[in-house]
């Protein structure tokens, strides 16, 4: 039952051994791979051309300030295998670049969009770094950075 | 040739919570851009900082036309989290009011599919049939469209006295409503005229563009959550999944049509095969799950939904991220509103099934 | 000069019969009352009637009983008129003002020329009808076809990007009807051998031509719901895409202006067709005006029923629709008619030119 | 009359103001007026938030509003009902402002669910402003989240009380 992610996962750790900092079964269904974020495009592509993961789920920035690194996390589902893997890669938080993905799926494009809003994490390449989500007019940093504080008392 | 720039909404008749800036040449609409954001609560922001019970009616806000099943998703991936295993009769349950709240959603989406194309008596006929599961939501969980119905460990109540004769009796009405509604209205010339051809979508676009749900299985794909891996009740119970070749809004319509009656026969086999015994375990009321990370997908009324939650090992989560269905077909708006009459902008729109809310969050 | 011839020869001039007939012809029946009261009447059964249709109950609680919200207009007319009157920054402010106004009279000319029923009278005829010309149906035509032109004004006065858009819908959509619609009444026409309403009336004693020319009656009704823009036609304010179209900017006055006018569009067109094709006042045992009345409520129920049943059509469909179905249509009718006269001239009620 | 000429030119004035001036001062013509314009709150069509699907439910079948004379309208230029429904995001509190002052006098404001009358559910969120009150002035509150198509209506019949009543 496990066989099909325990092969994405052995494929993924003899083709990039060097970049893979870590590849997991999570469980049924799911499979978590931590790359390094210079071959980011290229692991992807392999993933969508060779291994048949075709369908974005999701993108999703996590803050660790303790850690001075931001986490951005791939969901990508695969229709014909049915397999989800969890694509991670992790930026600085002092130079937080990376290269967008929209080359490989193009369904990123909004997900990207509003990490970039939400966390400031600039994906390089992507054609539109604008606006999305919060006021045209707003000035008050990135709202899920765990440093930004919500209110704690009602007005 | 001049190019005349429009805004459409957020004040607009059909334009909901948004608005799309509309590049027109005449009648032609050469470009769109959607205008997001003017409901975005920041659910996720504010998620993080509520307990995990808490976050049941705040996740629920996402979209509160298909509250049940956007709740389903948060709540199993907290059962992942602690490692819960819930009761067959709570996945029953479930199970069944998760497809009343497809029922209720795709009634909603149909009838605004009929009043892009200025139908105003399908919207009307679609509402007051939504009605019938609202009445059986009230009988069930006390309210009408925002339930928290479902938490952490099972559901908050078992089903009342006389909710199956009820529910039965509402089904019968509402299968033979459905007939009635192929006709008047898929079958109406005049709709199909409009919505035939109309946004095509083809299967390697929309997979491309990551569309989800009835928009992604119009196009040809079959892919539900709800078959390719099983969650609640679902893998005991028979159904099969629409699925349409054209990609059009006329395909898109079919296929929630066909849905509600899959979502008919789905209650039906899960009010006859319900299990006796507990409704929910015992989960402690500030529950605090071990450090890790989880991923659920539910099949709601616009498509696969995705939580992804992580924990620190405290009582609240450390980030959890909503990967909405709309957002996810909101990619495929622009791409279909390229070089297509004005007319059709609001049907194409109305066919993905896009909420604001749901994009927004 | 005294008082009393003052008043004599102010008796002279009012009260006498043509006079008075005039004032009745004017202010009552065919004139300004009757579609004033058709108005109040055909809002109030249209939001009914599309209640019954919805499943719902409509207005209800303004007005007695069973005809609850029969002063439904009334109040939304007397709440409109106290309404704030916005002049948008970009309109033309003088065609802005006086189109709207100018909308209601052409409609209003219109019903002037429209005979209802047979009144001994002291008039060139002997009709219920406030100007008689032998040539009324062109006249009434011609009016209609002046409304989209008013209508591609205000739009385009009203300074918004949804009004013109509306104003040229609405000139495409003239495009679409305007041809089928003289088509149509040319086939009445033809048959009739003459432009005047009355005779063409009278002409249906023995079968009406919703019988005999079953084809123009149904190019002419239908291309007559795309000039009222009623609901599968409504293109030129497509609520779902363009707002409200070219009355999006009309606020309070102009806009009971506007809507008043449609409605007497609406009132125009009916009378047109049951003229034409549903033998007018012709009937047995009931009085004439009766007649009319009642085949007239037929009709404007069939007009108001579109917006139940149908879907919006798209504008390139409407003109596909105009250009590909209603004229060869049409043409079709046109050449049965000769075809008639040449091999059946019996059938037809007048002996036909080239028969 | 001067005044109103200018207010002419500006391109906002009255009718009733205009010209009719005093009569409608009058006791049994301005019962009358009132009476219309509580009879026909005609409403405009901006979703703020989550209370949309029972706007649906309002507006359809089975609650009616139109019994009330409560007719949704497309275009805000005749409307005189402004439903706030549910919560008001800063990007939209502007766009809410702008509607507000597009409808023509007398315009009326009913605010529905707890997120528009307090920020409810959402009082930390970093992106909803705390009532909507903060920006347009409000007539009747209706609480719920979202509230009962029962309670919806019985805003409408407060807010014409409070007109028949001149307030």
């Amino acid at each position: 039952m496990i066989k099909v992610e325990e092969e994405v996962v052995e494929t993924l750790k003899q083709t990039f051994t060097e970049y893979v900092v870590e590849a997991k079964v999570q469980r049924e269904k799911r499979v978590t791979v931590v790359v390094k974020r210079e071959r980011l495009v290229e692991i992807a592509r392999f993933l969508r051309d060779n291994l048949q993961f075709d369908h974005i789920a999701s993108v999703s920035g996590v803050d660790y300030p303790e850690k001075n690194e931001f986490m951005v996390v791939y969901h990508v589902w695969s229709i014909p295998k049915k397999v989800l893997v969890a694509l991670k890669t992790s930026v600085p938080r002092d130079n937080p670049h990376l290269s967008s993905l929209i080359s490989v799926w193009e369904g990123v494009n909004y997900f990207e969009r509003e990490t970039w809003e939400m966390f400031g994490i600039i994906f390089d390449g992507h054609p539109n770094l604008s606006r999305f989500l919060l006021p045209e007019d707003w000035d008050r940093g990135f709202p899920f950075r765990k440093d930004f504080k919500l209110r704690t008392k009602p007005e | 040739m001049s190019i005349m720039r429009v805004r459409w909404g957020p004040q607009h008749p059909v334009s909901g919570q948004w608005a799309f800036w509309l590049d027109v040449d005449g009648d032609i609409v050469v470009n769109m851009e959607p205008d997001i954001g003017y409901t975005h609560r920041g659910i996720e922001k504010v998620a993080e900082n509520r307990t995990y019970i808490q976050n049941v009616p705040v996740v629920e806000r996402t979209s509160v036309f298909d509250a049940g099943n956007i709740v389903f998703g948060y709540v199993q991936a907290v059962e992942e989290l602690m490692g819960i295993e819930i009761p067959e009769r709570a996945k029953y349950i479930r199970t069944i009011v998760g497809e009343m709240s497809r029922i209720v959603s795709h009634l909603y989406g149909l009838g605004l599919l009929a009043i892009a194309v200025g139908f105003e008596t399908m919207l009307m006929w679609f509402i007051n049939d939504r009605e019938l599961f609202l009445d059986l939501f009230e009988m069930l969980t006390g309210a009408r469209i925002t339930y928290s119905f479902f938490i952490p460990g099972g559901v908050l109540h078992d089903l009342p006295q006389g909710f199956y004769d009820e529910a039965m009796r509402r089904l019968d009405y509402f299968e033979r409503r459905l007939k009635d509604y192929w006709k008047m209205f898929f079958l109406n010339r005049t709709f199909i005229t409009r919505t035939r051809g109309v946004g095509v979508l083809k299967r390697e676009d929309a997979i491309r563009l990551g569309v989800v749900g009835p928009n992604l299985r119009a196009s040809g794909v079959e892919a539900d959550v709800r078959k390719d891996e099983p969650y609640a009740a679902y893998d005991q119970i028979d159904f099969i999944i629409p699925t349409e070749k054209e990609g059009d809004a006329y395909a898109r319509g079919g296929v929630r049509f066909h849905e509600l009656e899959q979502s008919v026969s789905i209650i039906r086999q899960a009010l006859k095969k319900i299990p006796d015994g507990k409704i929910r375990v015992k989960v402690p009321i500030t529950p605090t799950p071990p450090k890790g990370e989880a991923y659920s997908r539910v099949e709601t009324a616009r498509g696969e939904i995705g939580y992804y939650i992580i924990s620190d090992g405290s009582n609240r989560p450390y980030r959890v991220k909503i990967s909405a269905p709309s957002f996810r077909n909101l990619l495929a708006m622009p791409f279909l509103s390229r070089n297509v009459p004005m007319a059709d902008i609001p049907t194409i729109y109305l066919s993905l099934d896009l909420i604001p809310l749901d994009v927004d969050r | 000069m005294n008082i009393e011839t003052i008043i004599e020869s102010l008796v002279a001039l009012f009260i006498n019969r043509p006079f008075i007939e005039m004032l009745i012809k004017v202010l009552i029946f065919p004139g300004l009352m009757f579609p004033l009261l058709f108005v109040v009447f055909a809002v109030w059964f249209e939001r009914k009637l599309l209640a019954k249709v919805h499943l719902r109950i409509g207005p209800l609680h303004v007005g007695p009983g069973p005809l609850g919200g029969i002063f439904q207009l009334i109040a939304d007319a007397l709440k409109l008129l106290q309404k704030e009157i916005i002049v948008p920054y970009n309109a033309h402010k003088i065609l802005y003002n006086i189109l709207p106004l100018a909308m209601p009279m052409i409609s209003l000319a219109a019903m002037a020329f429209i005979p209802v029923a047979p009144f001994p009278s002291v008039g060139p005829v002997d009709y219920l009808v406030v100007f008689y010309t032998p040539y009324n149906i062109l006249v009434v035509l011609a009016l209609f076809a002046i409304h989209p032109f008013l209508v591609i004004g205000v739009g385009w006065a009203s300074g918004s990007k949804y009004t013109t858009m509306g104003a040229l819908r609405a000139a495409y959509q003239l495009l679409a009807y305007e041809v089928p619609v003289m088509l149509s009444a040319a086939c009445v026409v033809m048959v009739t051998g003459s432009f005047d309403l009355i005779k063409i009336v009278e002409s249906q004693a023995n079968i009406w031509y919703i019988l005999l020319l079953p084809i123009a009656f149904l190019v002419f009704f239908v291309s007559m719901m795309a000039e009222l823009g009623r609901r599968p036609f409504d293109i030129p304010h497509a609520e779902q895409e363009i707002v409200y179209g070219w009355a999006t900017e009309f606020t309070g006055v102009h806009y009971v202006c506007v809507m008043f006018a449609e409605y007497v569009n609406l009132c125009v067109a009916s009378c047109l067709v049951t003229l034409l094709f549903l033998g007018g006042w012709l009937g047995p045992v009931l009085p004439p005006a009766a007649w009319f009345l009642i085949k007239f409520g037929i009709v404007v129920v069939f007009f108001l029923m579109g917006r139940g049943v149908y879907p919006r059509l798209r504008i390139d469909q409407l003109l596909n629709a105009g250009w590909r179905i209603l004229i060869p249509l049409a043409l079709i009718q046109i050449f049965i008619i000769l075809v008639l006269a040449k091999f059946a001239p019996w059938i037809l009620p007048v002996t036909f030119v080239g028969g | 009359m001067m005044r109103k000429v200018e207010e002419w030119k500006e391109g906002r004035c009255r009718l009733f103001h205009f010209e009719i001036g005093k009569i409608q001062d009058w006791k049994p013509v301005k019962d009358l007026l009132n009476w219309a314009r509580a009879w026909s709150l005609w409403s405009v069509h901006l979703c703020t938030g989550c209370c949309s699907p029972e706007l649906m439910a309002v507006a359809c079948s089975r609650f009616d509003a139109e019994r009330f004379g409560t007719l949704p309208f497309p275009t805000l230029r005749e409307c005189d009902l402004l439903f706030i429904l549910g919560v008001v995001s800063e990007k939209m509190a502007k766009r809410v402002k702008i509607t507000y002052e597009q409808m023509p006098e007398p315009k009326y404001v009913i605010a529905l669910g707890d997120c528009a009358i307090s920020g409810g559910l959402w009082w930390d969120s970093h992106n909803v402003v705390q009532g909507v009150d903060k920006i347009i002035p409000v007539d009747v509150y209706v609480p719920g989240c979202p509230p009962r198509p029962e309670a919806w209506i019985q805003g409408i019949r407060l807010l014409q009380k409070k007109i028949m009543e001149g307030r």
